[in-house]
């Protein structure tokens, strides 16, 4: 097991170098500077501007000293946010983002699993229909829209939760709800799929068999085995929920870092592109490993083997 | 339990003949794969009126723009913003196709009567003065086209790679995978603003860059497929019959993959609709005066208050788009799944 | 003897996309105390139907039971409600399926599995319900089973997560035990232990036991009474010993004659032409008859009802009735009714 | 029998899964026999054993790890060229255990069928090639209508018989038959075993018959051999080994077989094995020896000697 | 004088005493303002930034300040500058009284230290060097030095300290728009005792910010905080004018949620929002706050284009779109059609708009265009012409593209536009590399005089980028930069001559429109006073009052 963790860190580790450096170059080639004053800058000033920052070396120096820099754990200051450094910028910036994703995760994954179990339970009646009707639905209209109406109805209109910022609990109460809904769909629609399945196996059947009743053969047996498929879907999407929305971000008027990862590739912000990228290139693999040692928790049959490489 | 004593005539005992070669025939009509799945695709309801929509709104996508005097790049500022309004339905005052607005102060106005405009606009105009129902139709036609384009794009990028990584297996496939993990890591917005400016804004390179970005999942799929069919009989009597590596990936392997292929692009088609609403969103989306279904919500999110409508019709076109292609997808998964054959 | 079980004219169908499947078409049979009735038929006859009807696990979206009596202790089975249905599943009658690859639930502790029913119908406390699975365990002849009920099914062997299977059906004594191809999927060597097993359990714990199979070697080494199904139907019941020496459904006939036994040589084997027939569409009168080779007009006319051979021994089969000719059965079936142990059934 | 002609040699065969690494399968461990032409050769054994890892690995399905198969003298494994590899395809064929899995759902049956002559350029002509489908359709028993038909319309006896055509299209001489018959139904498996029969005979065909279930593999095969966990323990002609099984493998493989006999199942007893009974010492030889003409046991020194004494009785 | 700004107010006379009688002040002094973004920096040296701008005018202050009127005001000095003869050196006296926050009197040495450590290439202020190069003495010869430019290098800025309360300050050459530049931030003072102390840390959060304005910042995370807030400074120097207590900031960057935030009372002030349909609702609301800003946006035509070369097809051009409808239908947010570069209400001699007196050109005239088309494709022996067209990726461009586009195109025959959306930094690419054949652009002033447009279009001009050249251009604006600077009649004479050469003689660039902001404000607020130029927004005359609602 050690062993097979040394060797996924490895990878791991191999899989993030790749990455940045693809990014890297990718970034380089889109044109213009980071100044913010670009349009005002004498060539001359640029050139020198240019020159504190190292940006007038060859691409590939320019990679090396990143690299070398990354190994230190120094990725750089910020452009647009006055020589900011980016670890602190992203240490700022990613706590919102992943108070947010994580309850939108945890809402998500509830509802979509009660959604999913229901529908599977009382397949092909109303209860189904319905259930993938909201299912549906949720994944179908874009998230602005339905963050934006979320934010007139129940904010303006109603009065019931504060429109927008970020300074308590209840100011998450909103945007948590608007973006659960891809993890509320996406979770609904696989339990479903995979309850249903499991349901059909014929450990249920031995099951019902043996007398269990209709809550002990859902929740005792079939949903721990129907969660196991589902949890390698959840995790990429908790990463995606918590790497932050753009969309909930700039509506709820939330410190997030989609917004500002977003903002830095439309401003040609490198460190932070870099930074962000790598934090949740990261991010991903760690997930996934947890992913996996996960299902070697929720999965007897995987754990002594100790999963896939 | 027990003989019933009916008089039966002795003549019924005698030897009957039945003809041994009609012993094997099946009575059956023969049915193909797609005429097979066609049938249960039909037993699901809503997967059929998704589909019946979704046929009718790829041809109105078509025909709808034809159906008014106005094209949808048309401009005329002095008639802008107007809302829907309909021969015949303008006076039924609960359906809102009378022409009117609301203020913010709740009060209604007639916008075409203060204006003096004498044009019907059935689903009103945009802040250009251009009519929305075609509008609507262009933008839906674009956005089908980026979808399908974009599903089809990243159905063969996806299905080649995952077939050759699977196939291949061993020392190939891990380096395939890992270069996978390596591009899900790579930020797709940084693809896209770098396809913008090699390809120039507009349609191909947002279709490039969400194919680009989209076909691993694709992959994934046709990979674990192509695992499981490697060492499924007909595919090793294919091999011992010599039938080269190509013909059993695509005679064999392929053609049986139809189901989750089919699925999992019905799947990419809403997703590419939203990924180019969200560039919309961004800003990254569609150049003028086209339109597409993400650049017209993405207005009309910004006159959500004050022209609901701008908002409110393409996102009922959108979210009809999406919900008929999740239910197709969903019908046709059931369809094709071999466990509930028979 | 006690009839345990009676099964009254049942009738199941399923719908599906092609149309009504009617599975089950008008099955009566006991099941008395004590003994073990095997059914055997073709695959498709409706075997695992059936059985599954008794224990009432038919899918509910498409099984249908058209009509017929389940009667278990003077209860029609079918009428009950889910939840008096509970009661009696695992307690009264319990079932061992086909496949034990999949029929124990992989993320759940053997123990827990064997627990789960002991706690349900007998009240048993956690710690009184562990140290029973760990006899049953020990019963069905599992080594250390101290060790084994912490562990989970993927680290059993096949044979042995039969064996845990056959120990849940079993821990609570069930009156009837209904084993749906129990060893299908095993080897001869586990087959024969399973077989073995069973039996063994079978004397200590006086349950009846509904014994499917496709395997005549097993039928001959477990069942006490045999009953053959075709295309839905019942249509040869008898003890074992008249059904294997004495059959008289033409379907027997070939079934027992397709197999060689260690005498056969070089001489063709006898195979049933033809395919079973389409339960969407089951044909008119006797459902065997386009395979049968001594297929008379009123096969194709008029269901055969049951003849009476003994009184344990009845067929539907119109060869039996008074004026249908007399028939050779095939060489095998002769040369097995010459070693028919018991009194000769006149015709 | 020696003077049979030898159209296949087994020697030393390896087969090893996920070589070098924990998880390594010896499942052919050093295998060797012959098969002569035009004889029918039984492989026994339990579940997981190998022996369809060995037909497998005969047909150059696997690349063996180690050891030789040579047919008609020529080695199949090596590095072949394409064509020659091709020749070898038409020589040597199999049949399938599965009959739903070894049909391609999407293919019609005459494409199925004639996959083979499509492969080879057996026919010529577009009617050429229909035409030798409806003539391997009712060398199977089946007929001309079917071969428009999907797999999913047959049941599973007529589907082994469409593998049986497929593996026939190409005029093999020598057929691996992997346990054609285990998923069939028992009034459909002599439909089978009747056809595999005939063809022999009719055909010159050798087979290798691998199956689990020894009452038919008695009928079939002229001899059997016997596997256990990746070796070959016993090998006689079918009655031979029916009748005088020396290794304690085979002894208690046979006393488990049930019989459809109600009388004689009632006094039947089974014989348990244990390795370790053989006890034997840590650098004994262990080998493949002929204890009677043709009657081999895999077998030490001292036992071999047993054996021998044990037949002359 | 009529200004560029406005008051949503009559604003209270002079003295803070003079309060309005039928307003009565509110108990609670807060004002909640929302901003569209974060503030980059609070250092003054090396601040661009809007946001950055109204925050360091809010906390700290320069010699000079723009008043409620857009008057110049002394602020840390005393009076209005003394100029020499030839208008090249500048005194000042400075107001003894203004105060740090950490209680050291604002001194001459604050300002010398402010503006060489804004030229300091070591700063890597982008603004020091663009503001000071070719105006303060000796400037450009440091910027030329780069990286090596030494201390003493840096000390020969022509910047002074007579003594603690006196400065002098040395120009190439006379400008007469200097005293804006001495009320921008980065001319701002710097106590240089302190900005050492807390080296890399200065003005990195509230803590480590010096104030010398109204008001100070007591909460600021730094740069990437999204909330902010500053309180009256009780050692400012007019402190006791100062009736506002505490403004609260957030950041929201979506326009429609930052009405929704106003709607719902959570905010006082939001940012400027320009989606017409926004704004719609608020027509004639007493909320709706617009007022006309010096931002100037127009078309340009790359003359690298041969098709551009041609006076007649960029006439043809100038001439076909209806800036009118443009500004109506279009932006509908209260913006100007303009015939002109030089925006209305933002610079002024002797109290005397530039705009006034001065012609428009090239008013819309979609014959004449035609006319001018059919000639130019003639002369250039082409039957239809087609451009790229780069536009911004925001949706108020994108329209204004459709809408330019769609005139075009209608207009003059055998036209074809492409229009190319791309974000802002790609956009500057771009012009830079002059790709493009149109190119939509626009220009805010750093300072109030015609020049920071009219420069723009010298010959080889940093931001001329459409290889467009006039000798006649270039000779008048050079004199207005040079020997005309003391002289501000004739100078303005040869800009309005430049213009006209610019615009109608060789129709080089289209101007479009003079942008209009729109902000909503709760009417209790009162005093809230907006700027053509930075500082866009000062918070020290609000007051918050009771109102009946
Ligand atoms: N869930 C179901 N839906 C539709 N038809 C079904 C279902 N279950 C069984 N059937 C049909 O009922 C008939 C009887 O099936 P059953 O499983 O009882 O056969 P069996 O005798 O047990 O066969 P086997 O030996 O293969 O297990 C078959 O024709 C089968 O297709
Ligand atoms: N591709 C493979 N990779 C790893 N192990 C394998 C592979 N194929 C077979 N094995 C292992 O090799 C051993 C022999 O397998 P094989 O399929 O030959 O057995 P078998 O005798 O045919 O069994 P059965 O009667 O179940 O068909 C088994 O332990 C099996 O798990
Ligand atoms: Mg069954
Ligand atoms: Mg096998």
């Amino acid at each position: 097991m050690a062993k097979y963790l040394l060797q996924r860190i490895v990878y791991m580790i191999l899989t993030l170098f790749i990455v940045a450096s693809v990014t890297f170059f990718l970034m380089k080639l889109i044109p213009g500077t980071p100044f913010n004053s670009a349009e005002k800058l004498t060539p001359q000033q640029l050139h020198i501007m240019q020159e504190k920052y190292g940006l007038n070396d060859p691409v590939p120096i320019q990679y090396v000293h990143y690299i070398a820099n990354l190994v230190k754990g120094d990725l750089g200051v910020s452009f647009q946010f006055d020589n900011t450094p980016v670890t602190k910028l992203l240490q700022i910036r990613i706590g919102p983002s992943a108070v947010l994703g994580i309850q939108a995760m945890i809402l998500g994954a509830l509802i979509g699993i009660v959604l999913g179990v229901v529908a599977a339970l009382k397949q092909n009646t109303w209860v189904d229909y319905g259930s993938t009707f909201i299912a549906v639905v949720g994944k179908s209209i874009p998230s602005f829209i339905f963050a934006g109406l979320l934010q007139y109805y129940l904010g303006v209109k109603l009065g019931w939760f504060p429109v927008m910022f970020w300074k308590g609990p209840e100011y998450t109460i909103m945007p948590t709800i608007a973006l659960a809904m891809f993890p509320i769909s996406i979770t609904a629609r696989f339990m479903r799929t995979e309850m249903v399945e499991v349901l059909g196996t014929e450990y249920i059947t031995l099951a019902k068999a043996k007398g269990a009743s209709y809550w002990q053969i859902s929740v005792k047996h079939a949903l721990r085995n129907a969660l196991i498929p589902v949890v390698t879907v959840l995790g990429p999407l908790a990463v995606g929920l918590m790497t932050g929305s753009l969309v909930i971000e700039n509506i709820f008027g939330i410190p997030g870092i989609g917004e500002q990862f977003v903002k830095a590739i439309m401003v040609n912000d490198y460190p932070v592109i870099m930074g962000t990228n790598i934090l949740f290139a990261a991010l991903f693999v760690v997930i996934i490993l947890v992913v996996d040692i996960l299902y070697g928790i929720i999965d007897p049959r995987i754990r002594i083997s100790g999963g896939k490489s | 339990m027990l003989n019933k004593e009916t008089a039966i005539s002795k003549d019924m005992f005698a030897p009957a003949h039945i003809d041994p070669s009609k012993s094997e025939k099946i009575s059956k009509p023969s049915l193909n794969f797609w005429q097979d799945s066609w049938l249960r695709v039909k037993k699901n309801k809503g997967a059929v009126l998704s589909l019946v929509i979704i046929v009718i709104v790829i041809f109105l996508a078509f025909v709808g723009p034809l159906l008014t005097p106005y094209k949808f790049d048309t401009q005329n500022t002095k008639n802008n913003n107007l809302p829907p309004r309909i021969q015949g339905l303008e006076n039924i005052h609960w359906l809102p196709f009378d022409g009117t607005l609301k203020r913010k102060n709740g009060t209604e106005y007639n916008p075409y009567e203060i204006r003096e405009v004498k044009e019907y606009y059935w689903f009103g105009t945009d802040g250009l003065g251009r009519d929305l129902f075609a509008r609507l139709w262009k933008g839906t036609q674009i956005s089908l086209f980026i979808a399908f384009m974009a599903a089809l794009v990243d159905m063969l990028i996806g299905v080649t790679y995952g077939a050759i990584s699977g196939y291949l297996g061993g020392r190939v496939d891990s380096v395939m995978q890992r270069i996978v993990e390596i591009i899900v890591g790579i930020p797709n917005l940084i693809v896209v603003v770098l396809m913008i400016l090699v390809l120039k804004p507009g349609i191909v390179p947002i279709i490039i860059a969400i194919a680009l970005t989209g076909w691993t999942s694709m992959a994934r799929v046709v990979r674990a497929q192509v695992l499981k069919f490697k060492n499924q009989e007909f595919v090793l009597a294919a091999k011992t019959l010599g039938a080269s590596n190509g013909s059993i990936i695509f005679k064999h392997m392929i053609p049986n993959m139809f189901g989750v292929i089919i699925i999992n692009t019905m799947f990419s088609i809403p997703n590419a609709i939203f990924f180019e609403a969200f560039l919309s969103f961004i800003g990254l989306g569609l150049q003028e005066p086209n339109a597409s279904l993400g650049t017209l919500v993405n207005d009309g999110y910004h006159s959500m208050i004050a022209f609901p409508y701008q908002m409110i019709i393409p996102s009922i076109m959108i979210a009809l788009i999406m919900v008929c292609f999740n239910l197709v997808a969903d019908g046709l998964r059931d369809a094709f799944d071999p466990k509930m054959r028979d | 003897m006690e009839k345990i079980l009676q099964i009254k004219d049942l009738n199941i169908s399923f719908h599906t996309f092609a149309g009504e499947v009617k599975a089950i078409r008008g099955v009566s049979f006991d099941l008395f105390k004590g003994e073990t009735l095997a059914i055997v038929g073709e695959s498709g006859s409706g075997k695992s139907v059936t059985t599954k009807s008794i224990m009432r696990l038919l899918p509910e979206h498409n099984s249908e039971i058209k009509g017929g009596q389940v009667l278990f202790d003077g209860k029609d089975l079918t009428k009950l409600s889910d939840k008096q249905m509970q009661k009696i599943r695992g307690k009264d009658i319990s079932m061992i399926f086909q496949d034990p690859m999949t029929s124990l639930n992989p993320t759940m502790k053997i123990g827990n599995q064997i627990m789960e029913p002991l706690i349900k119908h007998q009240n048993m406390s956690k710690g009184a319900a562990r140290e029973r699975a760990v006899e049953l365990l020990r019963l069905v002849g599992i080594p250390k089973p101290e060790i084994r009920v912490d562990q989970y099914p993927h680290q059993f062997s096949g044979g042995m997560r039969q064996r845990v299977v056959i120990a849940i059906a079993l821990a609570c004594n069930p009156k009837v035990l209904i084993a749906d191809e129990p060893t299908t999927a095993l080897d001869v060597t586990i087959q024969a232990q399973i077989l073995e097993l069973m039996k063994d359990l079978q004397k200590k714990i006086d349950t009846s036991i509904i014994f499917i199979t496709h395997d005549l070697g097993v039928v001959a080494n477990v069942a006490d009474r045999v009953a053959v199904m075709y295309g839905g139907k019942i249509v040869e019941v008898g003890t074992a010993d008249e059904i294997f020496y004495n059959p008289k459904h033409p379907y027997t006939w070939g079934l027992i004659s397709s197999m060689p036994d260690m005498e056969t040589n070089d001489e063709e084997l006898y195979s049933i032409p033809g395919t079973p027939p389409d339960l969407l569409d089951p044909p008119k009168g006797d459902a065997f008859a386009p395979r049968n080779p001594y297929v008379m007009k009123i096969d194709l006319e008029q269901e055969p009802p049951f003849f009476k051979v003994s009184d344990t021994h009845y067929a539907a089969t119109w060869l039996l009735h008074p004026d249908a000719p007399k028939v050779e059965p095939p060489e095998a079936v002769k040369r097995r009714q010459s070693q028919f142990p018991g009194v000769k059934v006149g015709k | 029998m020696s003077e049979r002609k030898k159209l296949l040699e087994i020697k030393n065969l390896k087969q090893y899964f996920n070589e070098g690494k924990p998880n390594e399968v010896k499942a052919v461990d050093n295998v060797s026999f012959d098969i002569y032409k035009g004889e029918v050769m039984g492989l026994v054994g339990e579940s997981g054993c190998g022996k369809s890892t060995t037909g497998r690995t005969i047909i150059r399905l696997y690349d063996a790890t180690g050891g030789e198969v040579l047919y008609d003298g020529v080695n199949v494994h090596g590095n072949k060229s394409k064509k020659e590899l091709k020749q070898f395809n038409r020589k040597m064929q199999m049949i399938f255990q599965d009959p739903y899995a070894s049909l391609n759902p999407r293919l019609k049956i005459a494409d199925v069928i004639a996959e083979g002559i499509d492969i080879h350029g057996l026919a010529k002509s577009k009617q050429e090639r229909m035409e030798k489908v409806y003539e391997l359709l009712e060398t199977v028993g089946l007929n001309k209508e079917h071969a428009n038909r999907y797999p999913h319309e047959f049941s599973g006896g007529q589907r082994q018989r469409i593998g049986i055509a497929r593996a026939l299209a190409v005029q093999p001489e020598f057929i691996i038959a992997d346990e054609p018959i285990s998923a069939l139904d028992v009034s459909i498996q002599a439909q089978v075993v009747n056809l595999m029969k005939k063809l022999q005979h009719e055909k010159g065909l050798t087979y290798l018959f691998i199956a689990h279930d020894l009452s038919m593999v008695k009928y079939i095969s002229d001899r059997i051999g016997v596997m256990y966990f990746g070796k070959i323990v016993e090998l006689a002609p079918a009655d031979e080994l029916y009748r005088n099984p020396l290794h304690p493998y085979t002894q208690s493989l046979l006393s488990a077989i049930p019989a459809p006999d109600p009388i004689s199942e009632r006094t039947r007893k089974r014989k348990t094995y244990d390795p370790a009974t053989h006890n034997y010492q840590d650098n004994e030889p262990v080998e493949f020896r002929e204890v009677t003409p043709g009657h081999f046991v895999l077998c030490s020194e001292t036992e071999f000697k047993q054996y021998q004494a044990q037949s002359k009785q | 004088a009529c200004s560029g700004g406005t008051k949503n107010e009559e604003k209270s006379k002079d003295e803070g005493k003079t309060k309005t009688t039928e307003e009565k002040l509110a108990a609670d002094q807060t004002l909640n303002v929302l901003e569209s973004a974060e503030i980059p920096t609070m250092d003054s040296a090396k601040n661009q930034d809007t946001m950055g701008g109204i925050m360091l005018n809010a906390v700290n202050e320069g010699l000079f300040r723009l008043d409620e009127n857009q008057k110049i005001v002394p602020a840390a000095a005393e009076s209005m500058p003394k100029y020499n003869e030839d208008k090249t050196v500048i005194t000042i006296k400075l107001r003894k009284d203004a105060k740090w926050s950490n209680g050291d009197p604002v001194t001459a040495h604050d300002f010398v230290f402010g503006w060489q450590r804004a030229l300091d290439p070591k700063t890597a202020s982008e603004y020091g060097p663009y503001f000071m190069e070719d105006r303060i003495k000796n400037a450009s010869e440091i910027i030329a030095k780069g990286e090596k430019a030494t201390p003493e290098d840096i000390k020969t800025l022509g910047i002074k300290a007579l003594d603690d309360y006196t400065l002098e300050i040395d120009l190439v050459r006379p400008l007469p728009y200097i005293e804006s530049y001495l009320a921008f931030y980065t001319f701002f003072p710097q106590n240089q005792k302190y900005v050492e102390a807390q080296g890399d840390k200065y003005a990195t959060d509230a803590a480590h910010i010096l104030f010398n304005g109204p008001f100070k910042m007591t909460k600021w995370d730094g740069p990437t905080a999204t909330e902010w807030a500053l309180e009256k400074n009780d050692t400012y120097w007019n402190a006791k004018n100062i009736t506002l207590k505490k403004v609260n900031f957030n950041v929201s960057k979506d326009p429609q949620a930052s009405a929704n935030a106003f709607e719902a009372g959570e905010v006082d002030v939001t940012p400027k929002l320009a989606q017409a349909a926004i704004l719609s609702q608020y027509q004639g609301s007493e909320e709706l706050l617009t007022y006309t800003e010096p931002s100037v946006f127009w078309l340009k035509m790359n003359q690298k284009n041969p098709a551009f070369q041609n006076l007649n097809i960029r006439k043809a051009i100038a001439l076909t779109v209806d800036k009118n409808a443009l500004v109506k239908d279009v932006l509908a947010n209260g913006s100007i059609a303009a015939d002109y570069i030089v925006p209305k209400e933002f610079a002024f001699n002797n109290g005397k708009d530039f705009r006034d007196g001065a012609a428009t050109y090239m008013k819309m005239n979609k014959e004449e265009a035609k006319k001018f088309w059919e000639k130019g494709l003639q002369e250039l022996g082409q039957k239809e012409l087609t451009f790229t067209y780069v536009g911004q990726d925001t949706e108020s461009s994108k329209k204004t593209d459709a809408f330019v586009k769609d005139q075009l195109e209608k207009t003059l025959p055998g036209l074809k536009i492409n229009i190319e959306s791309v974000p802002f930094k790609i956009r500057i690419d771009r012009e830079n590399k002059q790709d493009y054949d149109l190119l939509f652009a626009g220009w805010g002033p750093d300072y109030a005089d015609p020049m920071t447009y009219m420069d723009l279009f010298l010959t080889g001009g940093q931001n001329n980028r459409m290889s467009y050249s006039s000798a006649k251009y270039d000779e008048l604006v050079k004199a207005a930069q040079t020997t005309l600077g003391a002289k501000a009649d004739e100078r303005w004479k040869a800009l309005h001559d430049a213009e006209k050469v610019l615009l109608e003689d060789d129709a080089a660039i289209v101007p479009m429109y003079q942008r209009a902001a729109n902000i909503l404000v709760n009417p209790k607020v009162k005093g809230l006073v907006t700027h053509a130029m930075s500082p866009d927004m000062d918070f020290q005359h609000v007051k918050i009052v009771e109102t009946n609602k």
